[in-house]
């Protein structure tokens, strides 16, 4: 008897598996800046001086595009959050399609003109 | 009208890795998928394998990938695949026994083990138990799953972890649980309120997109998924 | 089906799911307030002087008390359902679910003394 | 090549896994019987879950029914054909069948109080088709399934049973079965064997069935020398979707649909006055074929119309939702807006393995029965429905009779000794396959089976006479000659679908030539079998079964009387 084989599942992404991937990596990015912000805030302990020279060093165009990208994986990740939040208790799921380009719309129009305040 | 058709193609009899092949065929008009393909194995192909009985979208033997998506192929009218070679694989995330042809066994065992069975202690009444069409309506829906496993097998939560009694099995323990005539409710939710059971759902609605018969299987395991949670206040 | 009362046993998944759209909640509003005021209001720019008029409040105190405890468990909570996803290992599962607890406790801590030592400027 | 073999052991043996092997699989499995069930395909696939209408039962919920009633119509229907002592049986059960299968939690269609709906259907005089919408197999089907899991029935699924073995001291000891998945031969021994294989609807081109309908159960009997019943009788069901055959069930026209010529006409209204559209299949088919052979089929062609319409969008969507689907996909054609365009289609068997009333397989015009050997479901004849089948009496015949050859069964098995399977029949099965895999043949399967559609289709329709009968007889033993030039392509043992059709197509030719040589020698009409030479029913002479075997010379027949308690033979109107 020879035994089946298993393959990679290649798959067409819809909406809702788009979102999916978008929301688990930004989940997973959010909590590593937490875990990064919690440390660096903690200089807040050590004195206005020390504070200051450490916000001052991160404060680079690089830190401050990066910033700029945090900005949009929180509203992705919050918008997506919400609409997952309507499927599970307000039996949105069968407007899950639409929720979807509401979020990501809402998403686009907060994180694409925010860049001036970044980097102006 | 000519139309090129690209299989996946395995027999591990003969092939150690899988391959794909293409056909190019005369397809007419209202033809579906499963049409192509029976007339590949009829005249072209006779090595061909896949599963079909009904071709009328009722036993749930056809389900396989088509353009990269699960469907049946007795209902996937060629027509509506646009103008490009059509792909044609098995279904994703079960091993491959040939060609179309997975093993469905996985499948099947992980909806055992939901209690796939309507359940009564106290005891049946000499005619039929009483429910409304309105308490049948509730479960309406998701008593027409046919098990083709289409959605099943679309799931990434379902790829990742084969454990995962996927959205079939739990549709099939929301048919009894919502079913106003069964005494079964608490059993099945202790076995589905579980790591491998309604928990895994990230509602990434794969499955409900795959569904032949359009049955928004997502929304069921959120009910499903509040009733636990109603449960434990 | 039976009455909703206490159908399941406890700790199954249903808190940990319920929690992490409680907290989701809390952080939409929360998370969302903290970046614009932090990068929007005013000059944008992040200094002691700029952030610890506002964290000597006790009432922005709490609210970021808060804040910390449920980003963390909403973020350890997340990770542990991507662990539960892909490791099947039970062994490595639990283990990872440690090493991932023992940090967030951790940072719990070092965030609460964050939050608890920074006073009105003189 | 090696080929492996594996063997079994169990009390009990069912061949067949749609609603009737899945029944009997049940009541072995609740008298404790060790049983073991065999399909060539998973259980949820067999074709009983493509039936669509009812199931028939008298519990007048929504008239004053009885079962007086429901035994006159179906012997009416069967136009006089049907065993009444079976048939009062089965009107009988019928009812607790019904009742059984909504404990098993069926979800059947309800009336506002709660109770369970019913509809009218073609020749019943009340409504009685106890439905689910228009998915009443399906859950059926499904609904026998879970419980068949809760019960731990042993399943071989994907198993293709080859041959039956028949001992030369009569008593039948299991069968032998191909591994479809791994290849393979697994020799299945055991007390009693029940076959529940099903139609045969595959033996032609337009049919409502599905492709594993090809009446192997039929053939695997015919190849041991025993005898099948009336065979010649089949029906074509009015309503299949044009060119295609797929079923619009005549749950379509109880729920009030219209049947339209060309001219706009509901044409039934000569044929049935009465009943209009509900008489019974045989008169609505045979109506249909008319107009369109005179012309007045749609633009006409060889199609006329099943007008929805008038029901409305909200009574379509909620009985008829299956319908609505299929005709939008396959025919493009939403029948809320428009009509259907349908043709007669190939449906059902009448005859089938002779039985008793409890399921027991037999072998002659005396009734002497084959021990160790049932049937039930559509492969057997018991007789129900003598020369025409009531819609929804088969569903109910299947679970039914599936019930009560199970218990049969049981009962059987507590006394019964083991048989042991003759090394011979292990032989033959492996040559039978062995000549595919290892033969060099020229013909595919397709080809021969596409001919025999014709000659099927096209000689022993609806409307028959002498002259395509026998040409029809002539060919199909043509095709027979072929199947030694049988090309398979596929040579491996795993999931071989080549193999598997040359078996089909080998099975089909040898049942057909039964069903071509039936029609041929049956010189009178009754009910579904149409004798444009004999256009009279003939009592005097027709009024008995055809029993008819396999022989190297030819179909041989012999007959059997039609058992009549209750209503004498009188003109049958609608
Ligand atoms: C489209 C359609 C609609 C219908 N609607 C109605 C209706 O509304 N009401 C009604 O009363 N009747 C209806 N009927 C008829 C009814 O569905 C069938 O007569 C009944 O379901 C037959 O059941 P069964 O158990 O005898 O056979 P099936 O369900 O056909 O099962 C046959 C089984 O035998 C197995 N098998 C066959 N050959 C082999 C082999 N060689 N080896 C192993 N296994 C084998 C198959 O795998 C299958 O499991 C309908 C039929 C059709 C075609
Ligand atoms: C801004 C408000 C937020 C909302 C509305 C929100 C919402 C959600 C929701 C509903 C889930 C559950 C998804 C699921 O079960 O599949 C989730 C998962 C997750 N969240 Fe958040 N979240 C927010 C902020 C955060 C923050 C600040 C972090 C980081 C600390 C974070 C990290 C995660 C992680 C790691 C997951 C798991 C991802 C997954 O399972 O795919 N989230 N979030
Ligand atoms: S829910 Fe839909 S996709 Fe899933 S098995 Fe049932 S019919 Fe198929
Ligand atoms: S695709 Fe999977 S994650 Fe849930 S919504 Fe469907 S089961
Ligand atoms: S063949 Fe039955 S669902 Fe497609």
């Amino acid at each position: 008897m020879l035994k089946p084989k298993w393959f990679y599942p290649s798959y067409k992404k819809d909406v809702g598996e788009w979102a999916w991937i978008l929301h688990r990596l930004g989940g997973l990015a959010l909590i590593f800046y937490l875990f990064l912000h919690i440390f660096v805030t903690n200089r807040l302990a050590a004195g206005p001086e020390a504070f200051n020279a450490t916000m001052k060093a991160l404060s680079t165009p690089l830190f401050k595009f990066l910033e700029w990208g945090l900005w949009g994986v929180i509203l992705f990740h919050a918008f997506n959050g919400i609409r997952l939040v309507l499927v599970d208790f307000a039996g949105a799921s069968k407007y899950q399609k639409a929720l979807f380009w509401i979020a990501f719309v809402l998403f686009l129009a907060l994180w694409i003109p925010a860049a001036w305040k970044f980097f102006i | 009208m000519k139309r090129k058709f690209k299989i996946f193609r395995y027999d591990p009899q003969k092939d150690k890795k899988p391959y794909y092949k293409e056909y190019e065929i005369e397809v007419q008009d209202g033809w579906t998928v499963l049409d192509a393909i029976n007339h590949i194995h009829f005249y072209v192909d006779g090595t061909l394998a896949f599963r079909r009985a009904c071709r009328s979208e009722i036993c749930g033997s056809c389900a396989m990938r088509i353009n990269g998506k699960n469907r049946l192929a007795c209902k996937t009218q060629i027509k509506f695949l646009g103008k490009g070679t059509i792909k044609i694989e098995p279904l994703p995330g079960l091993p491959v026994i040939k060609d179309m042809i997975v093993d469905m066994d996985p499948f099947f065992k992980n909806l055992e083990k939901v209690k796939p069975y309507f359940i009564k202690y106290s005891p049946l009444p000499d005619e039929e138990q009483l429910q409304t069409p309105e308490e049948r309506e509730v479960i309406n829906e998701a008593a027409i799953c046919i098990l083709c496993g289409a959605c099943t097998t679309s799931c990434p939560s379902f790829w990742a972890n084969p454990d995962y009694l996927g959205p079939a099995a739990l549709l099939k323990a929301y048919r009894f649980i919502f079913d106003s005539r069964d005494e079964g409710a608490k059993e099945r939710l202790e076995i589905i309120n579980d790591r491998n059971g309604i928990w895994r759902c990230h509602a990434i609605f794969n499955c409900t997109e795959a569904c032949p018969k359009e049955i928004n299987i997502t929304h069921y395991i959120k009910k499903l998924q509040n009733l636990a949670v109603n449960s434990e206040f | 089906m039976g009455s909703g009362k206490s159908l399941v046993k406890r700790n199954k998944g249903a808190m940990a799911w319920f929690l992490q759209r409680v907290t989701a909640l809390y952080l939409f509003v929360f998370l969302i307030a903290h970046f614009v005021i932090m990068h929007f209001v005013g000059t944008g720019e992040v200094t002691y002087e700029t952030v610890a008029p506002r964290l000597s409040s006790p009432l922005w105190k709490a609210g970021d008390l808060l804040f910390l405890l449920f980003a963390l468990y909403h973020g350890i909570n997340g990770l542990w359902q991507v662990l539960e996803d892909y490791i099947r290992g039970r062994g490595l599962r639990l283990f990872l679910y440690a090493v991932v607890l023992t940090i967030a406790v951790v940072l719990l801590v070092v965030g609460t003394i964050t939050i608890f030592s920074v006073n009105p400027v003189k | 090549m090696e080929i492996e073999k594996y063997y079994h052991k169990s009390d009990a043996l069912v061949v067949g896994t749609g609603l009737a092997g899945l029944r009997a699989a049940l009541a072995l499995a609740d008298a404790g019987i060790d049983t073991i069930t065999i399909s060539k395909v998973y259980p949820t696939r067999s074709h009983s879950v493509s039936a669509q209408g009812g199931i028939a039962a008298a519990i007048a919920h929504a008239s004053d029914d009885s079962t007086e009633l429901h035994m006159w119509d179906t012997v009416k229907g069967s136009d006089y054909l049907g065993d009444q002592d079976a048939i009062e049986m089965f009107v009988n059960e019928a009812i607790e069948t019904v009742y059984e299968m909504e404990h098993m939690g069926v979800v059947f269609s309800r009336m506002p109080d709660g109770r369970i709906a019913q509809r009218r259907f073609g020749g019943h005089s009340r409504p009685r088709a106890v439905y689910a919408a228009d998915y009443t197999g399906h859950v059926l089907l499904h609904t026998l399934f879970e419980q068949c899991i809760k019960k731990r029935v042993r399943f071989f699924n994907e198993f293709f049973v080859l041959k039956l073995v028949y001992r030369e001291d009569g008593v039948v000891s299991g069968v032998i079965a191909w591994d479809i998945r791994n290849g393979g031969l697994h020799i299945f021994n055991a007390k009693a064997t029940l076959f529940a294989t099903g139609g045969f609807g595959r033996a032609f081109k337009i049919t409502s069935n599905s492709f594993a309908n090809t009446g192997d159960g039929l053939a695997l009997v015919l190849r041991e020398g025993l005898p099948i019943e009336d065979l010649e009788f089949v029906q074509f069901h009015p309503t299949g979707l044009y060119r295609l055959g797929i079923l619009v069930t005549e749950g379509a026209r109880g729920e009030g649909g219209y049947l339209l010529n060309g001219k706009g006409e509901r044409f039934m209204k000569n044929y049935a006055p009465e009943k209009m559209e509900l008489a019974p299949r045989d008169v609505v088919s045979r109506a249909i074929q008319t107009e369109i052979n005179e012309g007045r089929g749609i633009d006409g062609k060889d199609y006329v119309y099943i007008d929805l319409r008038h029901l409305g969008a909200e009574k379509i969507k909620e009985r008829l939702p299956q319908i609505r689907e299929l005709a939008m996909n396959f025919v493009g054609v939403d029948p809320i807006k428009e009509p259907i365009p349908i043709q007669p289609t190939a449906h059902y068997q009448m005859g089938g393995i002779p039985t008793t009333k409890k399921g027991e397989v037999t072998k002659d015009s005396q009734n002497t029965i084959v021990p160790g050997f049932y049937a039930a479901g559509e492969c057997a004849c018991v007789s129900i429905h003598g020369a025409n089948r009531l819609g929804t009496n088969s569903q109910q015949e299947a679970i039914t009779m599936g019930r009560i050859a199970g218990e049969a069964m049981a009962e059987f098995v507590k006394k019964a000794d083991l048989f042991s399977i003759p090394e011979q029949a292990i032989e033959e099965a492996e040559a039978y396959v062995r000549k595919y895999l290892e033969g060099n043949g020229s013909v595919r399967p397709a080809e021969l089976r596409e001919k025999l559609h014709e000659t099927m289709t096209n000689k022993v329709g609806i409307f028959r006479n002498e002259k395509d009968l026998s040409e029809a007889v002539k060919e199909v033993r043509e095709l027979e000659e072929q199947i030694p030039k049988i090309k398979v392509e596929d040579k491996g043992f795993i999931f071989n679908l080549d193999l598997q059709e040359a078996l089909e197509t080998e099975n089909l030719i040898l049942f057909s030539e039964i069903v071509a040589a039936g029609a041929l020698n049956r010189k009178e009409s009754r009910g579904a079998h149409y004798r444009v030479d004999y256009p009279k029913r003939d009592d005097e002479n027709w009024l008995k079964h055809t029993l008819a075997w396999k022989t190297p010379e030819g179909v041989k027949f012999d007959y059997k009387p039609v058992v009549i308690t209750k209503y004498q033979p009188q003109e049958r109107k609608y």
